[in-house]
């Protein structure tokens, strides 16, 4: 069966990527699986200078899901591109680079250095961040800040396609995606986490030292596909899903509801040849299902 | 040349009991599994273990210690403390888990060096093999400081090959005296080695202990880990220089003066 | 150890409820415990007529949750007044009605009959429900809308307190808290249901006929604390806190983070003697982590 | 007096096995529990499972019918369907499961009224109960249809007591056939009872027929169900008059002309 899927441009072997802050630097797992053999890498977050994020804890376990508070930790853009990128096999996986900054100039610095690379494929960018500026409301809360951040990357991409990737933790999905879309978006990928938080009554402190954090695990995948669904409904970019996604099945049903692609996130914790055995299992799977070719397969659901 | 992708393999459970007569009362559990290849696991390297029945509830392996690593099986002993390690006292000869490992560094072994291992309750786990392949032996001491009954720990092995000495502290008041038991044997080691693994209150006064005695001394931390793959940033250590280091992969055995406890 | 606790007049002998819509009119849970032991009870959502609700099917199960899309399938507000409350021991337990409607108005009116009635000891308003007038938009994901509902019923319900239950669908759930509390809520509860999805890879259909359901249970406790914690330390009125709770731990944890007060919902069809064993279990888990005061342990929580 | 608030117990699993010789690999299983009490349950009534090592996942109970209360036992037949069904095959003696019921409405038993027993697979389940209890049980007849062998149902216990008749459906082109049957079976029952117990399609099949033979005709329905006490509303069925009802309390045995299908 033929997996391979195109979305702006992005040629993909197929369409399972691993999604930004749960695979590390691709390197983390080369002793688990060839990198050669995924759809795509995003790697960790990075922002223009190294983040020491959040004090410990800084994730909790919860029914079949975790939160996580790490803060964005990272090493910054430029050991990124000295030290990371290299060893990546970017000429056969595309290796996508996500971005965090605090405010649109930071974002379109970090987004020009990135795009001039040959080894980026594309850049996700992350609006789940605060806006420094306007009193810390999150950029992907408000429609016209995520505009705004939107075309700032989007001017300093080149010809690298742009993913704005969304947050569920908005009451209008479907009107943050189109105020991208309409910025230059060439690629909508979601979701990011849920905001969450868990104490322990023992200590009576909180689990994370950040307070709350962020859910994901197979307990957000029903978010994850309504998002995915709404979205892709409403907007002429491709989408790519992710949220909860644990099984060859569960990328079908990211596909059924609308996705182009999917990123694989904290399963990559539940055993770290996770992505790899998903790759395998995918055509299987989809045969038995029978879906014999994934576009006409795409947001095929069927509702009354 | 295909390259050998086989760090984590589903191996199956060979027996799991309870640690001597009054392991079950206590918690403590000796676990064994199929080795799939990890004949070269260093001491104070770990595994991480998830069983296949978990479903996604718990969602995260499990970091236990390498105990034995044997050509026919892999030991593990383990303490219950929450959900996760008392999920794994319903395994069954013939069930599946999913292992990775060894991961992270062991212990320095220094031939010829007096080394120090301080244990405190199941932290006593990685020093049954680093005894057991140590080059010389006549070389090491154990201070073993515990709560629940000796026989729920593999001491005896232990106390077999090198100069043992146990603790076991039955209330708060007995904790002073045991640090100051600590305190005496490291002074008795100043410029040799220490090595140790426990709680993390327990590490602290090792580490103090060490700084004022001039002790060279690692210690092996238990941080909550999610990938055990240096993936996540779940697990990190603080450097005396603020940077946050996987435990994962950049430890779990620290030199004491890398990290901030 | 004294377990009994009084927010804006409602006494209950525990701060343990019944979620609306989780633990029909109460009836049915009759053989298997007292409902005289509970703190109170809050009965399905109910609307001026009868509701048929959705076609099946109407439930789905997910990792550690659940989805549902009943549609407020109830009795109408005559039924539950002649057959359902008469046999409720209102007298020992606190019976809550929860309200359903599609217009202020409509509120109005059904809160105007319920509050005439002896054995309804208070209101809980569902806002998560679509607006009529104004094209769909749901009450609880404007602060406006939600103000105006909240002062329709208020001016109506007489002396029984009026509990305003929010929807989890929102970028900012306190905007909309303090909103209902600035329109004459007397008790905020939440969470409602997170927005999701389902779908059957093998038949290409939704798993719910609705497509779109709200989804509960343990999976959602993080979003659900988070909820709490921010609500309770930004309103002055008392907070009922839900979503997810399934042990007596659980109930600890939502105190423990704001909560006055907590309603079971999913965890009643775990077992459906679930509320009853976890009242039992209250009191000797508590002792257990050393809260010997309900009132002095509410909200400590110790953030840095 | 205190009222006896006693329907929802944690019981003992007795045993699990396959059914038959080929029950494994066909997915159908014997599963016997200590019974807490439900020697009053009738034929057609079910109680919801949940065995304790669930956890949240799965959350729900699943309904299974009672195939035999004895006193010292309750006995289900289980079809593999999912994973529910399949985490239930985990089980082993000394697991504990909670369960509650008997739950809903059975089917009705008219003594002297000859009465035709209609199974499709494991839908026989109830039907073990109904012909064990049954007054007069030489008016009973089974028309049963099945695609695994014989042996992987309680189907001999049953022939042994009613004039059995069985049909293998090996491909879809059986399918034809068997309705033909079926309708042969109901022809001849006209005015008289049948109950039916099976998978959708086969209780439409059955219905229509049952109309068009004028047989007064009881079917059960197997809803999905989440709390199988009337309260979550899930598992509603519908009247023709457009009402829907709790399939856990109202039904699951319907009178075939009290619901559309
Ligand atoms: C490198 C390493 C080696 C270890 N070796 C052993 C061993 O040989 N034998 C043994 O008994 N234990 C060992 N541990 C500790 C063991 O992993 C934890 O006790 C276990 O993960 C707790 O899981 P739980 O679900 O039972 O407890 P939880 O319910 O999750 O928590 C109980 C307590 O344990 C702490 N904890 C929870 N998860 C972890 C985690 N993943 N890592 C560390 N602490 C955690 C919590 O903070 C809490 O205080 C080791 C830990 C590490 C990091
Ligand atoms: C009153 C009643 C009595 C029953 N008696 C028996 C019996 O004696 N033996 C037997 O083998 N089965 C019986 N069933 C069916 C059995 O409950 C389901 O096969 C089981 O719940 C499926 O769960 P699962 O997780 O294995 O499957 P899932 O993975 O959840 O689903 C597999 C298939 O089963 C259907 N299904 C899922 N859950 C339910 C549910 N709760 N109820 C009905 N269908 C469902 C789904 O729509 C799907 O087609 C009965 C059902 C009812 C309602
Ligand atoms: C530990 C952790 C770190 C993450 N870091 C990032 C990040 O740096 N940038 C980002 O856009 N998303 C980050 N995410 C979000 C994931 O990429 C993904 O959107 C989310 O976890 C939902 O998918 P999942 O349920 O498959 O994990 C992180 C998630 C986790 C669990
Ligand atoms: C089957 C079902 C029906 C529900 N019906 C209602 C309702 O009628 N009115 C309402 O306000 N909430 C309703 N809810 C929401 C619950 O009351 C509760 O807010 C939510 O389920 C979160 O709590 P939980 O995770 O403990 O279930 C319903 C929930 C479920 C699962
Ligand atoms: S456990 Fe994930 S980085 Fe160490
Ligand atoms: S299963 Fe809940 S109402 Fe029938």
């Amino acid at each position: 069966m033929d997996l391979r899927v195109t979305l702006a441009g992005l040629s993909l072997k197929n369409p399972v990527m691993t999604a930004s802050g749960t695979f590390g630097y691709g390197q983390e797992f080369t002793p688990y699986g060839d990198l050669r053999t995924l759809g795509g890498i995003v790697v960790k977050g990075l922002s223009l200078k190294p983040r020491a994020g959040n004090p410990m804890p800084r994730v909790a376990e919860t029914p079949s899901g975790m939160l996580n508070a790490i803060g964005l930790q990272n090493c910054g853009v430029e050991i990124f591109l000295k030290d990371k990128l290299p060893f990546l096999p970017w000429r056969e996986t595309p290796i996508l680079a996500n971005l965090y900054a605090c405010d649109p100039d930071e974002f379109a610095e970090l987004a020009s250095v990135l795009a001039a690379e040959e080894g980026v494929a594309g850049l996700e960018v992350n609006i789940s961040c605060p806006n420094v500026k306007e009193g810390g409301v999150l950029f992907g809360q408000d429609p016209a800040q995520a505009a705004r951040v939107t075309e700032a990357v989007k001017k300093r991409a080149g010809n690298k396609p742009v993913i704005v990737k969304l947050s569920p933790n908005v009451a209008d999905i479907v009107g943050i995606a189109k105020a991208v879309e309409a910025a230059g978006a060439d690629i909508i990928s979601l979701i990011n986490t849920l905001t969450g938080m868990a104490v322990d009554v023992r200590t009576r402190k909180p689990r994370l030292a950040n307070v709350v954090g962020g859910l994901s695990g197979p307990a957000i995948k029903p978010v994850a596909l309504r998002c995915v669904w709404q979205v892709s409904r409403a907007v002429s970019v491709p989408v790519i899903g992710m949220g909860g996604i644990a099984s060859a099945m569960d990328v079908l049903e990211f596909i059924l509801a609308g996705a182009h692609a999917v990123q694989v996130g904290t399963a990559n914790f539940l055993r770290p040849d996770f992505s790899f055995r998903l790759v395998e299992q995918l055509p299987t799977v989809a045969r038995e299902m029978g879906v014999t070719d994934l576009e006409s397969f795409r947001g095929s659901l069927k509702t009354a | 040349m295909p390259i050998p992708y086989n760090r984590c393999k589903d191996v199956t459970v060979l027996s799991l009991t309870p640690h001597g007569p009054e392991g079950r009362e206590n918690g403590l559990w000796l676990l064994e599994l199929e080795n799939p290849g990890l004949a070269k696991a260093r001491p104070g390297q770990f595994a991480m273990l998830r069983p296949a029945s978990w479903g996604f509830d718990p969602l995260w392996a499990r970091p236990l210690s390498i105990c034995r690593a044997l050509p026919d099986r892999l030991v593990f002993n383990f303490l219950v403390a929450g959900r996760g390690t008392s999920a794994l006292t319903r395994l069954t000869p013939g069930d599946k888990v999913t292992l990775w490992g060894p991961l992270g560094h062991g212990f320095a072994v220094e031939p010829g060096v007096r080394t120090l291992m301080l244990a405190g309750g199941i932290g006593i786990a990685p020093f049954v093999e680093y005894a057991a392949v140590h080059p010389t032996p006549g070389q090491l001491s154990l201070l073993f400081g515990h709560r629940p009954p000796l026989s729920c720990y593999p001491y005896e092995d232990l106390a077999q090959t090198v100069g043992a000495e146990s603790f076991q502290d039955r209330s708060a008041e007995d904790i002073p005296r045991f640090v100051e038991l600590l305190e005496k044997r490291m002074a008795e080691h100043a410029g040799a080695l220490a090595l140790a693994c426990g709680p993390t209150p327990f590490l602290r006064s090792v580490k103090a202990a060490a700084e004022k005695y001039g002790v060279r001394c690692q210690i092996s931390l238990e941080n909550r880990m999610a990938c055990g793959v240096g993936a996540c940033l779940g697990c990190v250590a603080e450097t005396p220089d603020g940077e946050r280091v996987q435990t994962c992969t950049r430890g779990p055995v620290f030199w004491s003066n890398e990290i901030t406890l």
